[in-house]
This record gives structure tokens, C-alpha cells and sequence, in this order.
């Protein structure tokens, strides 16, 4: 028996010469069992009759985990990046001291639009099918808005790539646009499930990640040898960006206090660890910044910590998403205080 | 729906040319999703079973193609059971066709270690020839005070309330003849 | 599309927990058991909806007595067998990129499994963690109603082997109506604390009503349903609009970042 | 019931939705209670003390069914004025001949008259062939005011008065207002216009006291009049497809084929005998020569004539109880070689697995026949005590056999269901590899057997010669036609091979053959009858034109009994059967299970025999006067009533006499079959019970396998309320070892307020609930329960006693080396206590291989 037949054999155990397997799922294929649920759900050690006070079921998580490996943070800051980029170069459009920046700008956004995709194939479960992702276009899915804002980025970054300051007006706006969308859409695409931290913040996310993809584009272009007006050029875009970023996630943490399943969600954990490392980045990156000093080091170090920032960002609200899906008390307790109004 | 061009193939297009600017319904739909239908439309034959775990006695209708069993679910007619089965009935597919059912006759001689297979119709024999030894060896003609006996208790038999009625009847009647007693089943136990 | 919509009405005060709905599930659809677990938790040992299991029983155990009912001490046992609800506005319909998941014309949620390339989106926007990817297959699955049976005629699998029929498959506006009858006559016996989950917008208006709906004996968390669902694309209108405003903002930055004094014209 | 029987409950949700009150009584709260109106907790072996409290209410509240007691019961009838009661004898009945171990019951007889019970033991009184018994109807004395003192019902009256809510609450742990309720409910759906019905299933039957359970249920429906009509009556729910079939058609020793006796050795030595000890002078076993003609004539073909009594010398004989623990035990020590188990796990589904097992290893061959290797199989492999260490395969001298069986889909054939209904099953596909049919190894091995006996002139082998061998073979694989046999059982003429239309038409003279006589017209007119299929939908609700119920595809029994005495239905509600005076006959939705132009008012003259002596008052016609039995005067060796016995091992002193066990019951005292103290064991303190759950199947053969039902219940686990938990620091999830003095299981522990303690007799009673399903073959694994209980048995029908038995249970697993009791006690204990029995029992003689039975006489002639 084939690897692939043994996997669809797997939980059924019907011999092929007896049975006929062709039902929806018959083509389900499997591994191995999972019989705790991956792990995740502990033998129950109290007296189902018991009852605790918060009346749940068996702390069974109500909602699934997010299912996204690593790649998909790493994806939304290079989208991020990408998107800022686009942004900046279609700002650059036509400065000619500022070209040699404008070119790395446009070399960013064609990257970032083009590891992207990849990063999310990588997350995909039938990766082969990566093209059906412009199947349809569901506006109601920020997920399908987001895909073809990224393929049109994408190839409008390649253009612009190409053409550098010849590209004409077209690709100049749609570059600029498409980068904002991607920049920003992934903030929305969190804010807009089912999960109760990425839910509660769903005003906030996409301005956390619009500024974050500012200031995670200059994270990268500080590290890039630079010259003076250049580094002005980028110390601004970025300033704009980390403070935005700061506020967004000061305006988070206020926001959690008023939804403290949440807020314990996002403190603990991996999660937590992470969106403290973020934070810590994030403001010794400005305070680098901020330092009236004028070095290539600083810079670079700055953009450093920006970047780790950044990213540490991401993975930390992927990581507390998947906190908050597994703690039952979060999204009950949510729902019924908005129920009392 | 579903014009044949094949431009309309690609779902974004058919969204399009079908002004369906939602894109959550058919024009998403794919051919496999169009003629979709319930495996057992392809069914060869399908014929009347009974549930064989409890004595309720629900209704099965087995659904065969090419010679293998495609499924096996629950007969709408029966007054017993109206199309219903409890978990054991519904399994009763992987039950018959499951790859933990042996295919062969397995042997162990005494003090043996394992299992060896031997062909059928040999172990037949071999059956054949114990139950006529020990018959033989073990035969009771008469009681001491004169009774008469005619039997053997060298040979006992289990089972019975998994089996048929014509099989139940058959057991009976062979072992009755070769003179068993100890003919038992699940039914006191 | 002109086939009436259709759905599950499962009643719980009728459900004895014998989960024949799991096990006719997974022989209807084949899918694959996954995994011997005891749980520790009363007779549930499936834990909960997965890709690899379309209905799942849950089973409450309570130190209280349920209404009309009489015992020695202070206890019941509720079991439901629970499905994905068919959410007339569906979280994971509308967030599916790629066109896998689809309406039908039984007005059920249905994914094809030819299309799904396991993005994973769906499996974060079901308010009610129904869906979910199965990591070896790739792909996320759940509860199709039987979409392949319906297409015949055909009574979903667990509808059809149900022994006390406490998940009836049917027209929405008969289930509607058998419910409502049914809830009245619970209360005509008592049983006050009956109620009708989900069955209409009125009842959840975060979902539009669902097209699996429930009779309930206890508060729904209690069964692992949340109280009040919202669809996620309730609401991503304000996202949307701050998004703008944070690329407006954005924009504005770069402009001006790149703006310089000295005038840089060629 | 909704556990085991969830398609069957589906009925009772359906009663339930139309108003029903549903009363679950069981010591767990179950599924079937977690739907259930009122649940009563029951302490494991006191359901007669509470059944019998229900009599008493019944009777003392004046509730029962005057019209239904006094004309279809046997209630007015008058007792012998010996008979004395265990109100009296503190326990016992009259008549226990302690030199005999037995009771001899003729101090329980009807007053001057002498009849054969429908079941049971018919030869109980059979010192000498009495041709005339039970003929004079005339003779039979009767006081239809019921109040005279030896009457039944004033009898029942008396044996029951103690059983009063107090004695129920002390017995039973039920409290008397919870009591009281289940009282009220089941008198106030009662009479003529309500039926009330009582299921049970084996936690009825498993006792040493077994069929009195059912006894006193019957007695109490018998007050009520819920017998024979429609919503009423007492439900055997059968745990396998065809159990009730394999009892009607019988795999059991003591029966042929359609509730025939075996003849046993010492009373039924030739035909004569045998139809005088068992026929009977009135009611419907006076057609009993008939149907052993048909029968011997259907087995043995030409070679059955008159002359040489239709071969009925060629029927071996029993001498005692052959019986599966009895045959246990004989082959535990050595004295059978060789063994068939067909379907069935007795290493794992019977009682005291460790002792099943040295019966498997002290054969010479066994053959086993199933899906795949069981435990029994395999017990030379991997059971317990080689996996100790304690035998080695290479000691094992067994020969085994195992042989793939067809699966119900690759056979034809017939289920009889738990209603009697006949279906049949249609053959979908081909037997994979060596698998076969039972059938078909039958029928090659009988083949075989012939041909090796074919030239053998030795007397002892003409019933294997002269046997009706020749069915039809089909296919290559040389399959016998099922129908061909299904034919044999219904029966034909001989003369021009008319297929019966039923068993009326079953003759002694040798013209008919009939395999079954209940069975008689399921191939009626040639048709498949068990494979009709009409949809229920196109028929009435009593749907019989689907399958074939026996006897004459009657769908309810004893359904006379729907109409009252004047043959009118008791209410236009409760109409079921009933007779029409323009046609002078009787009708109904049913077939009317009565002679069916005998009008209501028929008394049968002085002179009448057979089927004439049946009054048209006398719905119950198996019965030799046509009266349900309120009270058994014959036929029931542990008394004419129930009476509430302990367990063999209990909790408890007995709270109503003396006599603190079935006096008859059937014990096995051997080395290897230790048992605990009768009452208050200290090792062994908490009150056990075995069950099933609904998502395994009996031992497990057709479930452990299926991954689909695995998933459902993975691991062996044990039941225990949280202050038994707290009592013995058991934790939920954790692991337990539950042991007796037979041998130790360890299992999960699950802590549930399903279980509770009871409060009896000021003690605080613990019960651990033990499913059964498991042992070490399969998907699943875990311990079997059954390597904690005891050999022991109700003697009426030799069924084990797994319901209620006591046990130990501590925190943690068990030792790595697990230990089993099969070469003795596993713990070495002086075992001094209360003694079960009042002194004349307690001198029980013993007999082969252990067993000390109040039936020795019958059991084992010495």
C-alpha cells in the first residue's frame, strides 16, 4: 500500500478489497491520530459534576486556534515592509537625489511583494492550489481583498522596479495605492474573525499595522548605507511610523484593560513575552533615535531594533490570538458583557 | 447556470458576466460541486440486511457496486426502526468490511507458539476427524442404573445468538445427531 | 436557485447521548476516527467538532435537577449533539479567499474540497470554532449537511440515524415551526428552562439565525456555544474605515518625509 | 435501555413526547435516565423487595384490576393446605428436603389438582407418569371472592404485605416518597383505558435469583392487567441479533427445537415416557406429541416410522444441568476434549475469565469461529497468566482451530429479534477468502462426518446416517441454501411437499415435517415469509406484513386477553383484539392469539380434552387451565413466589429473613472459584455491577475493532460516585484496581454524580460500575470485568450472577505481575462468617466438579 493510500486508510480501516471508499470525506487524508486534540487538551482531572464557578465545558477551548505556522507573521511584516515601501517610492517618484533611495524603496516593495506570496503559500495546507486564491473576488473577505491587492502590488512593484522613474502615473498611484492596501489590509483581515483579542482591537489593528509597516520599511532602509538626506528622509517616514505604532499599542493595552480576558490573553505566554520584546524594541529604537548623536551605527542600530520590533509584533499577536481561541472564558465573557450592554 | 464558455471557467469571470458581485454562491462552484451526488446513486444492487449487534432487529440496506460494499445505513421501512441505527449499527460497514477480519484459517498445534494458516477444506478434515475421535473415545451407550444415555460429553459448543436461525438449526440438528449435549449459547450468559 | 432552504433542528431534551450521529456521520462521509482518547470527561471522548468530526455529543453533567424531572438528589445529565450551524451569515463563508466555500441551493454552507487550499481563514472567522484544518490533508472541512444526499433528496446521514429523532432535518420554516411547538410544549410540562438557540435573526442577530438551530436546557456555555456570535464581517466596515484613515495617514507621512525644504526639483 | 437499546427507545421518546411517564429504575443514572421522568436508584439485587413493594401497594391501596385478576389469572384459585410461605419459615417454602438439597414442591399445589407448567422444569414432580394431569379442568378448586386464605391471591397478599415502603427503602435504598411516586404513576396508567409495559435486560436476569425478577415484574403486571394488550406486558430487550432465535431454535442443552425438553436420561427413556412427562392433558401442550413427530421426522427422514418411534432412540439424553458454567467446570478439570464456540468470547463475556480459561487449556482441540482471533482463541497467547509468566505457551497442549466467519452480508438467513419477529437477511456479497458462513461449516463438517461414518454399522452412529442431510448447494464456495433450511424449519407435508400455512396443521403421524413448530408457516405457501418488506408506511401500525413474528406471525401475545371477559374490547382506546358476534369469531389488528371461533362464553364439559378444555375466558392457552400464573404451583425449583434473596456475595444482612440467599441457587465450591463472605466482607466492601455501554458490543468482538466506535469509548473504565472517589482516593481520570478474591482489573476511573452512595440499614452502601466490554485483543484493550465474578447461578435457568457481587477497589494500577485466581484464592484468608443459608439448606449435598445445586436430583444422577 501506497504512502498516500495508508494515509486515506488511516481512522477508517476498511480493507479496499471489501469496501468501497468514496464518501465526502473519503479522501480526508491522515496521518496519524490526533487523540488529544494535538496536546492540547489535558486529561480531565476534577468531577465533571463539579461545578466551578465560570460554567463552561470541561474549559474546552469554544473557539479553534488560528492554524497559521510562522510564516504568516513573518509574511505580514514583509507585506508591511512592501507596503511602506510602495508607499515611500511612489513619494520618492522623480527625486533625483533621493532616486538612489527611491530604487531601493522600489527593490523592497518588489521583494517584499514577492517573498510574500511565498511565505503564504508556505502556510497553505495544499500549497499547490496557492493560484486559487484569485479564484473569486469576495469583497466580504478581507483575506481575498488582500490577495489581489498583493498580486496587483505585486506586479505593479515589478514594473516600477523596472521602470524606475520612467514608469508612468499608473503604475506610480497603483503602486502607491496597492502598497497601502497591503500595508494595512492584514490589520483588518485580523480584526475582522472570530477571535476575541484579534476582535476587540479591530479598530486599532489596522492603524498598529499601518504605522508598523512605516516603521518597519524605515527599520529596514536605516540598515542601508545612506547618505544625509536620505537618512532625513527615512528618520521622518519612520519617526511618523514608530510613534503611530506606540500609540496604537498603548491604545491596545488601555483598550484590554477594559476586557481583562483579553488583556490576560495577550500578557501571557509566548504571546506575552513577545509583545514585551515588541515593546521594549520599539522604544529603545526611538530612544536610539532620539539620541543627539549622528552615527551610521545609530542609525543601523535603530533600524535594527525597529525591524525586531516589528516582527516580535506580529508573532506576538499571533501567538496571544491563539491564547485568547483557547481560553473559553475569553470569548464567553466577552459576549455576554456585551449582551448585558 | 453555468454558460459552457470557457472563459467561464475561471469563477472571477463568471462573478462578472453573472453580476455576482458577492461571489458566495454558484458562480464559486465547481463542476465536481455541480454533480455532486450521494454515492449510493451508484449502487449496483442494494438489498434488505438486518443490523447484526442487538435484538432490536433494525432494518439495513446494504449498497453494492462492482462486488465490494459501498455503505450500509438504515432501512425507512422497517416498522422497527424507521431508518434509524444507534453508533454500532451505523459502523456496521467498517464491522464487514474492516481490515481486522482474518482471511485465513489459522492453526496452533498443542504446546505451539503461533499461529500457523492452513488451507480450508484441510482443517475441515482435521475438525472432522477430532470430533470423530473424541466421539468415539468419549461415547456414554447407557447409565449405570440402565438409562439409556447415548450421547457424548467429550465435545461442547458455544454460540449461537450472533448466528442465523437456519444456522442455530443446523447445529442442533448435527450435533444433536452425533450425540453433543453440551450445546450452549449466549442466550444464559 | 429556488429549493427551499433547509437545515437541523436538534432537540436536546430528547438526545440520549448514544452519539449514532458521530458514527453515521463518519461512515456517511468516511471519515477517518481520530484518535482514542479518554478524556476524562463524562461519555465525551470526542472532545469536540473537528475537521475529522462532523458531530460532536457533548455531555453536561449537573448537580441540579432538571424540571419535570424527578430524582433522588439534585442531578441531570444533559447531552446535545452539536454541528456546524449553517449560519445564514456565515463567518466562514464570507472570509474564504477562494471561492472553497460556498452557499448552496439548500441556503447550507458547503466546502469544496476540490478548491480549499487550507489558507486557514475560515477556520479563525467561525464564531463558533466549527471548522478546522486538518494538518495532513491540508484542507479545512466540516458538517457539508449532506450537501451530496440533499442533491438527491436524501436525509443527512445523523438526521436519518438518530433513534429518538432529536435532530430533525427539514424545510427551515417546518423546523421553525416543529420548534416553536415543541418549546411550548415543553413549558406546558414545566420544563421552563427549555429555549430556542439560534433558531432566528431575532434570537441571534449576530448571526442572522442559524440553519442548524437548538433546544437548549441550560445556558448555552455550558454546552461550549457562545452566548452571542457575531459574524466577524459585522463590524469590519470600521476596520476598513480606519484603515483609510491610517493609509491616508500613511501616505501624508511619505509625502511629507520626502518632502524637502530646499525644493529638490530637477 | 436507551444505552443498549437506543433504536428501541426510540419508542419510548415517542411514548414520552405523547404523555408517557417514563420510570427508570437502575442503581446508575444512566442515558435512559438522563430522559427519564422519574429515576430511581436502585441498590444492585434488591429489585425483588422493590417489585414486591410495588405488589403490596397495588394491593393494599386497592389498585389492582378486579376484572382482569379474577377471570385471566390464576388468582382465585385454591392452594394446598400444606403449602407454607417464607413468611413463615423465614426464608424458605415448604417442602425443602434438606437430604436432597431441594425443594420438593408438592406441598405447593393447586388443591386436588396436578398441572404442567408452560416452562421451566416439567419434570420437577415426576416420580411417576401422570397421563391424567392437569385433564380435570373440573377438578380444579376455586374462590372467585378471593377472599379465602389459601387462595393466590390472598397468598401473594401475605408474602407481600412486609414488602411496605419502609422495608423497600431498607432493602432497596429507595426512599418511600420517591417509592410511592413510581407507585402512583404505574397504578394510575393502568386499567382500561391505560397499559403501562416494563423493560428490562440482563441487570433483571443476572441473579441467583434470576427469573423470580421477572416473576414478580409479571405478577405485578398480572394486577394490573397489562398482559396481552397493547402498550402493556414485560419486555425481554435480547442483547444480539438473533438471541431470542438461538433460544427458540435452541444452541442450549436442556431444549429442541421449539421449547421441546431434551429428553433427560432417568425419566424419558423411551418416546412414550417422553410425551407423557411432557405433554400436557389441557391447554396448548397438549399438542405436544405432534410437534416431537414432525420434529424427529424433519431429523431423520424415512428412516422415522411409527414402528421405531420415529427414531426417537437416536436423541442422546441429559442427566443433569449441562450448562456453560457446568461445562466449564468439567472441562477445568479435564473432562472434555473438545470444544466449538461460534460467535461468542467466554474468555472475556462469561463469568470468572482466569477459570474459562483452564477450561480452554485442558482441552484437546477447540475450534473458534469469528471475525478475528478472540481472546478465546488466543488465550494460549497472550492471556493474563502467560503474559505473568505463570504458564508458558509450550505447556498448553490445546489444538487450536480458528476459522473466518462470513459476515451478515455475505449470508442469507434469519434474525429472530427481541419481539420474536423473523427477518430475513439477504446474501450482498461474496465471503472474502476462507471466510464461511456458520452454515456453511456446519453443514461440510456434518457432510464429513457422514462420509467417515458411512460404513460404520455400530448403532451409536445410525442417527448420523440415517440424518436429513441434502440442502441444496449453491456457488462455487458450495454454500447450502439457507431457504431450503428456513423451508425445513417451517415445515411441509411429506405426501405431496405442501408448505404448512402454520402449526395447526402439524400431524403425529408422521405426514408432516416441522424443524421448529413455533416456527410452522414462516415459508407458508413457499414465500420467504421473514422477507417481506413491506414498507410500514403501506400497513397498519401493527405492520405484519413486515418479516414474520412467531407463533403465526402473532405480533402480541396472549392478545385474548385485550378484550374483557365478553370479548369486547376493555376500552376503545385499548381496542385490540376482540370478538365479532355477527361473524362468531374472533378479530382484531392482530392475528387473535385464541381458537379463534371459541366465543367467550365456552366452558369446556366434564369430558373435554386437549385444546377444548380452554374456557373462552382463557387468554393464556399455553398454560395448562388458560390463567396467567400469579403464583407458580410447578415448574420454578427456587419457589412458588419470589421471595427477595441477597446476592451471593452482598453488602448487606437480608433485611427480610433469615435465609439470606436463593436457597436453591446453584454454587460452585472449588478451589478455583472462591467466593467472598455472604454479607459484610471487610476486604471486599463495595457493592459491584457489570453493564454494557452503547458503543461496544457485549465482549467486544464486533466492537473493540471498529475505530469509529473506539474513538467513542477508548479504555476499560470503572464508574464511581465522588465519595466513594473521596473515600478512596480515587481521582477522575486516574486509575483504579478493582479486585475481588478471584482476580484484580485496573481501569480509568470516571467520578460521577451518576453514581451514588446508598444509605441502608445505617451503613453508607458504595457501588462501582464496571462495563464489560474489554480485554487485552483489539483497537481497545483493557481488563475484563469478568475476571472478578464468581461462578454461580439461578437454578431455574443456570444464568450467572454479574449484576450485584462484591469487590474492593483502591487508588493506582495494578502490580505489573497480574494475578488470577484460576489455581486459587488470590489472597490466603481464613473465610469464617454469616452463613447464607438457614441450617436444613445449609447442607446441601455436593456434586461433579464442584457444583452444589438445589436441583442435584435433576442435575446429576448419581
Amino acid at each position: 500500500m501506497s504512502l498516500a493510500q495508508s494515509r486515506l486508510h488511516v481512522g477508517r480501516e476498511m480493507s479496499p478489497g471489501l469496501a468501497l471508499q468514496i464518501g465526502e470525506g473519503a479522501a480526508q487524508q491522515v496521518k496519524h491520530a490526533e487523540p488529544d486534540a494535538g496536546g492540547i487538551v489535558p486529561l480531565w482531572r476534577q468531577v465533571p459534576s463539579q461545578h466551578r464557578t465560570d460554567h463552561n465545558y470541561y474549559d474546552l477551548a469554544l473557539l479553534k486556534e488560528p492554524v497559521w505556522i510562522w510564516s504568516v507573521p513573518a509574511y505580514f511584516y514583509m507585506g508591511g515592509v512592501a507596503g511602506g515601501s510602495a508607499m515611500l517610492a511612489a513619494a520618492l517618484h522623480g527625486k533625483k537625489r533621493l532616486r538612489r533611495l527611491a530604487n531601493w524603496c522600489r527593490f523592497l516593495a518588489f521583494l517584499g511583494t514577492t517573498i510574500g506570496p511565498v511565505l503564504l503559500t508556505y502556510d497553505l495546507g495544499k500549497m499547490s492550489r496557492f493560484l486559487n486564491m484569485l479564484r473569486v473576488l469576495r469583497p466580504s473577505s478581507p483575506m481575498s481583498i488582500g490577495s489581489w491587492s498583493l498580486a496587483g502590488t505585486g506586479m505593479m512593484a515589478a514594473l516600477s522596479l523596472l521602470q524606475g522613474d520612467r514608469s508612468g502615473a499608473v503604475t506610480r498611484y497603483g503602486t502607491a495605492v496597492g502598497g497601502l492596501l497591503v500595508a494595512g489590509y492584514t490589520g483588518v483581515l485580523l480584526g475582522n474573525t472570530a477571535n476575541p483579542l484579534w476582535r476587540e482591537r479591530r479598530l486599532l489593528l489596522p492603524a498598529l499595522f499601518m504605522s508598523s509597516a512605516a516603521a518597519s520599511t524605515a527599520g529596514v532602509l536605516q540598515m542601508m548605507p545612506l547618505d544625509e538626506r536620505e537618512e532625513k528622509v527615512v528618520q521622518r517616514f519612520g519617526m511618523v511610523g514608530k510613534a503611530g505604532e506606540a500609540a496604537c499599542m498603548v491604545a491596545m493595552q488601555r483598550n484590554d484593560a477594559t476586557v481583562p480576558e483579553v488583556a490576560a490573553a495577550a500578557r501571557e505566554g509566548k504571546g506575552g513575552v513577545l509583545w514585551t520584546a515588541a515593546k521594549a524594541a520599539l522604544v529603545s529604537g526611538i530612544l536610539v533615535e532620539l539620541l543627539p548623536v549622528r552615527s551610521p551605527l545609530k542609525r543601523k542600530v535603530s533600524g535594527a531594533l525597529t525591524t525586531i520590533g516589528a516582527i516580535c509584533l506580529r508573532f506576538a499577536l499571533l501567538e496571544s490570538g491563539k491564547a485568547a481561541a483557547r481560553e473559553p472564558q475569553t470569548t464567553i465573557n466577552v459576549q455576554r458583557r456585551r449582551m448585558k450592554g | 447556470m453555468a454558460k459552457n464558455n470557457w472563459f467561464l471557467k475561471w469563477p472571477a469571470l463568471r462573478q462578472v458576466a453573472s453580476g455576482d458581485p458577492a461571489g458566495l454562491g454558484e458562480s464559486a462552484m465547481t463542476e465536481r460541486t455541480r454533480s455532486l451526488k450521494p454515492r449510493t446513486a451508484e449502487a449496483d444492487k442494494v438489498v434488505g440486511s438486518v443490523c447484526p449487534y442487538c435484538g432490536v432487529g433494525c432494518g439495513q440496506k446494504v449498497y453494492v457496486k462492482d462486488g465490494k460494499i459501498l455503505d450500509i445505513e438504515g432501512d425507512y421501512d422497517s416498522p422497527i426502526s424507521e431508518g434509524c441505527l444507534c453508533p454500532k449499527g451505523s459502523a456496521t460497514m467498517q464491522l464487514v468490511t474492516g481490515t481486522h477480519r482474518t482471511m485465513n484459517v489459522l492453526y496452533r498445534r498443542p504446546y505451539g507458539k503461533k499461529w500457523e494458516k492452513i488451507p480450508l477444506k484441510q482443517a475441515m478434515d482435521m475438525v472432522a476427524d477430532r470430533v470423530k475421535q473424541t466421539r468415539d473415545e468419549t461415547w456414554e451407550e447407557q447409565h449405570e442404573k440402565g438409562h439409556p444415555l447415548r450421547r457424548t460429553l467429550g465435545i461442547a459448543h458455544l454460540g449461537g445468538a450472533t448466528l442465523d436461525n437456519e444456522e442455530n438449526y443446523l447445529i442442533k440438528k448435527l450435533f444433536t445427531a452425533l450425540g453433543m449435549v453440551q450445546v450452549e449459547n449466549q442466550a444464559r450468559i | 436557485m429556488t429549493t427551499p432552504a433547509t437545515g437541523f433542528f436538534t432537540d436536546t431534551s430528547v438526545c440520549i447521548g448514544c452519539k449514532a450521529c458521530e458514527v453515521a456521520c463518519k461512515q456517511w462521509n468516511q471519515l477517518p476516527a481520530d484518535g482514542d482518547f479518554f478524556s476524562g470527561r463524562s461519555y465525551d471522548n470526542t472532545i469536540h467538532l473537528e475537521a475529522t468530526t462532523w458531530r460532536h455529543v457533548a455531555f453536561v453533567e449537573r448537580q441540579a435537577r432538571l424540571s419535570g424531572q424527578t430524582t433522588s438528589r439534585p442531578f441531570s445529565w444533559l447531552l446535545m449533539s452539536d454541528v456546524c450551524k449553517h449560519c445564514q451569515r456565515a463567518g466562514c463563508l464570507e472570509a474564504c479567499p477562494t471561492g472553497a466555500i460556498v452557499r448552496t441551493e439548500f441556503d447550507t454552507v458547503y466546502v469544496q474540497p476540490d478548491v480549499c487550499n487550507g489558507c486557514g481563514y475560515c477556520v479563525v472567522c467561525c464564531p463558533f470554532g466549527v471548522i478546522n484544518r486538518r494538518e495532513d490533508d491540508g484542507r479545512a472541512w466540516k458538517c457539508t449537511l449532506c450537501y451530496d444526499r440533499q442533491k438527491d433528496g436524501v436525509e443527512p446521514a445523523c438526521a436519518k440515524a438518530c433513534p429518538t429523532d432529536s435532530i430533525a432535518f427539514g424545510k427551515l420554516d417546518d423546523l421553525r415551526e416543529m420548534a416553536q411547538a415543541r418549546l411550548q410544549e415543553l413549558h406546558r410540562r414545566g420544563v421552563t428552562e427549555a429555549w430556542l438557540y439560534g433558531m432566528s435573526e431575532r434570537d441571534q442577530p449576530g448571526t442572522e439565525g442559524l440553519h442548524a438551530f437548538f433546544l437548549l436546557l441550560d445556558r448555552p456555555e455550558a454546552y461550549n456555544l457562545p452566548p452571542d456570535p457575531i459574524v466577524p464581517t459585522k463590524g469590519v466596515a470600521g476596520s476598513w474605515g480606519v484603515m483609510a484613515l491610517a493609509a491616508a495617514g500613511m501616505a501624508a507621512a511619505a509625502l511629507a518625509a520626502t518632502h524637502s525644504r530646499g525644493g529638490d526639483r530637477k | 435501555m436507551a444505552e443498549c437499546h437506543p433504536v428501541g427507545f426510540r419508542w419510548v421518546m415517542e411514548a414520552k413526547r405523547r404523555g408517557a411517564t417514563i420510570i427508570h429504575v437502575d442503581p446508575r443514572f444512566t442515558r435512559t435516565s438522563a430522559v427519564a421522568d422519574i429515576h430511581v436508584p436502585i441498590r444492585p439485587g434488591s429489585d425483588i423487595a422493590f417489585l414486591g413493594g410495588l405488589v403490596n401497594y397495588i394491593i393494599s391501596n386497592e389498585r389492582w384490576f378486579r376484572d382482569y385478576v379474577v377471570n385471566y389469572t390464576n388468582a382465585a384459585a385454591l392452594v394446598s393446605e400444606d403449602y407454607r410461605d417464607t413468611e413463615d419459615l423465614d426464608g424458605l417454602f415448604s417442602g425443602w428436603d434438606a437430604e436432597k438439597g431441594q425443594y420438593d414442591p408438592s406441598s405447593w399445589q393447586y388443591r386436588g389438582v396436578e398441572v404442567t407448567p408452560a416452562a421451566g422444569h416439567r419434570e420437577m414432580f415426576s416420580g411417576e407418569p401422570r397421563a391424567e394431569r392437569g385433564a380435570i379442568v373440573s377438578a380444579e378448586q376455586h374462590d372467585f371472592t378471593l377472599t379465602d386464605p389459601l387462595c393466590v391471591f390472598q397468598i401473594v397478599k401475605r408474602h407481600f404485605s412486609r414488602y411496605t415502603p419502609e422495608v423497600v427503602q431498607e432493602a432497596c435504598g429507595v426512599p418511600p416518597e420517591l417509592f410511592e411516586k413510581v407507585a402512583r404513576a404505574l397504578c394510575d396508567n393502568s386499567g382500561r383505558d391505560r397499559t403501562s409495559a416494563f423493560c428490562y435486560a440482563v441487570g433483571w436476569t443476572q441473579h441467583s435469583v434470576g427469573v423470580q425478577y421477572i416473576r414478580t415484574a409479571a405478577i405485578v403486571q398480572m394486577l394490573l392487567g397489562n398482559i396481552g394488550r397493547p402498550g402493556g406486558g414485560i419486555m425481554a430487550l435480547r442483547g444480539h441479533s438473533s438471541i431470542q432465535g438461538s433460544t427458540d431454535i435452541p444452541t442450549l442443552y436442556n431444549m429442541l427445537p421449539g421449547y421441546l425438553p431434551m429428553p433427560k436420561a432417568s425419566y424419558d427413556t423411551d418416546l412414550k415416557k417422553y410425551l407423557e412427562y411432557n405433554e400436557s392433558a389441557s391447554g396448548w401442550w397438549s399438542e405436544f406429541p405432534k410437534y416431537t413427530v414432525s420434529l424427529l421426522k424433519a431429523w431423520y427422514g424415512p428412516a422415522a416410522t411409527s414402528q421405531n418411534d420415529w427414531c426417537y432412540h437416536y436423541l442422546p439424553h441429559i442427566s443433569g444441568d449441562h450448562s456453560h458454567m457446568v461445562t466449564v467446570a468439567a472441562m477445568a478439570d479435564a473432562q472434555v476434549q473438545g470444544y466449538f464456540v461460534m460467535g461468542e468470547n467466554p474468555a472475556v463475556g462469561s463469568m470468572n475469565c482466569a477459570l474459562q480459561r483452564k477450561g480452554l487449556h485442558n482441552l484437546k482441540w477447540l475450534v473458534v469461529r469469528d471475525f478475528a482471533p478472540t481472546e478465546t482463541a488466543e488465550f494460549w497467547r497472550n492471556a493474563p497468566e502467560i503474559v505473568a509468566g505463570d504458564v508458558k505457551p509450550e505447556q498448553i497442549g490445546t489444538e487450536v482451530f480458528f476459522f473466518p466467519c462470513a459476515a451478515h452480508t455475505e449470508k442469507d438467513g434469519t434474525f429472530t429479534n427481541t419481539q420474536r419477529l423473523l427477518q430475513w437477511h439477504h446474501k450482498a456479497v461474496e465471503p472474502p477468502g476462507d471466510c464461511r458462513s456458520e452454515l456453511h461449516f456446519i453443514w461440510h463438517l456434518g457432510r464429513r462426518l457422514k462420509e467417515l461414518y458411512r460404513s460404520s454399522s455400530e448403532q451409536k452412529d445410525f442417527p448420523l446416517r440415517d440424518l436429513t442431510w441434502d440442502y441444496r448447494s449453491i456457488g462455487e464456495i458450495e454454500e447450502p441454501d439457507a431457504e431450503e433450511v428456513l423451508a425445513e424449519i417451517s415445515g411441509y407435508t411429506l405426501g405431496d411437499h405442501k408448505y404448512l400455512p402454520g402449526y395447526k396443521e402439524l400431524k403425529d403421524d408422521g405426514s408432516t415435517v416441522c424443524g421448529c413448530w413455533i416456527y410452522c408457516g414462516c415459508y407458508k405457501d413457499g414465500v420467504n415469509q421473514p422477507a417481506r418488506r413491506k414498507p410500514a408506511s403501506e400497513q397498519t401500525w401493527v405492520a405484519p406484513e413486515w418479516g414474520w413474528a412467531w407463533p403465526a406471525n402473532r405480533r402480541l401475545l396472549y392478545n385474548r386477553a385485550s378484550a374483557d371477559p365478553d370479548g369486547k374490547p376493555w376500552s376503545e382506546r385499548k381496542k385490540y383484539v376482540w370478538w365479532d358476534p355477527g361473524e362468531r369469531k374472533w378479530t382484531g389488528y392482530d392475528n387473535p392469539d385464541f381458537i379463534v371461533d371459541r366465543p367467550p362464553d365456552y366452558r369446556p364439559g366434564p369430558g373435554a380434552k386437549g385444546i377444548d378444555t380452554l374456557s373462552g375466558i382463557d387468554p393464556f392457552i399455553m398454560q395448562a387451565e388458560g390463567k396467567a400464573w400469579m403464583y407458580d404451583p410447578n415448574g420454578l425449583l427456587d419457589g412458588p413466589l419470589p421471595t427477595h434473596y441477597e446476592p451471593e456475595e452482598s453488602v448487606l444482612k437480608n433485611p427480610l429473613y433469615g435465609q439470606q440467599c436463593n436457597p436453591a441457587r446453584m454454587e460452585w465450591i472449588r478451589n478455583d472459584n472462591p467466593y467472598h463472605k455472604a454479607w459484610g466482607d471487610p476486604d471486599y466492601p463495595f457493592i459491584a455491577t457489570t453493564y454494557r455501554l452503547t458503543e461496544h458490543h457485549t465482549a467486544g468482538g464486533m466492537s473493540r475493532w471498529l475505530p469509529w466506535l473506539c474513538e467513542l469509548q477508548p479504555e476499560m473504565f470503572i464508574e464511581v460516585s465522588p465519595e466513594l472517589a473521596e473515600l478512596r482516593g480515587l481521582e477522575n481520570g486516574g486509575w483504579a484496581t478493582v479486585s475481588t478474591i478471584r482476580g484484580e482489573i485496573e481501569a480509568r476511573v470516571l467520578v460521577t454524580g451518576r453514581m451514588q452512595p446508598f444509605v441502608q440499614q445505617g451503613r453508607t452502601l458504595h457501588t462501582v460500575g464496571i462495563p464489560y466490554h474489554w480485554s487485552w485483543i483489539g483497537r481497545s484493550t483493557g481488563d475484563a470485568a469478568n475476571e472478578l465474578t464468581a461462578f454461580v447461578a439461578d437454578p431455574n435457568v443456570s444464568i450467572e450472577e454479574s449484576k450485584a457481587f462484591s469487590v474492593q477497589v483502591v487508588a493506582g494500577r495494578r502490580a505489573k505481575k497480574r494475578r488470577a485466581a484460576a489455581q486459587g484464592p488470590l489472597v490466603e484468608r481464613e473465610v469464617s462468617g454469616p452463613e447464607r443459608d438457614l441450617a436444613p439448606v445449609h447442607e446441601k449435598p455436593g456434586g461433579k466438579h464442584g457444583l452444589h445445586a438445589g436441583k442435584t436430583e435433576m442435575t446429576e444422577e448419581s
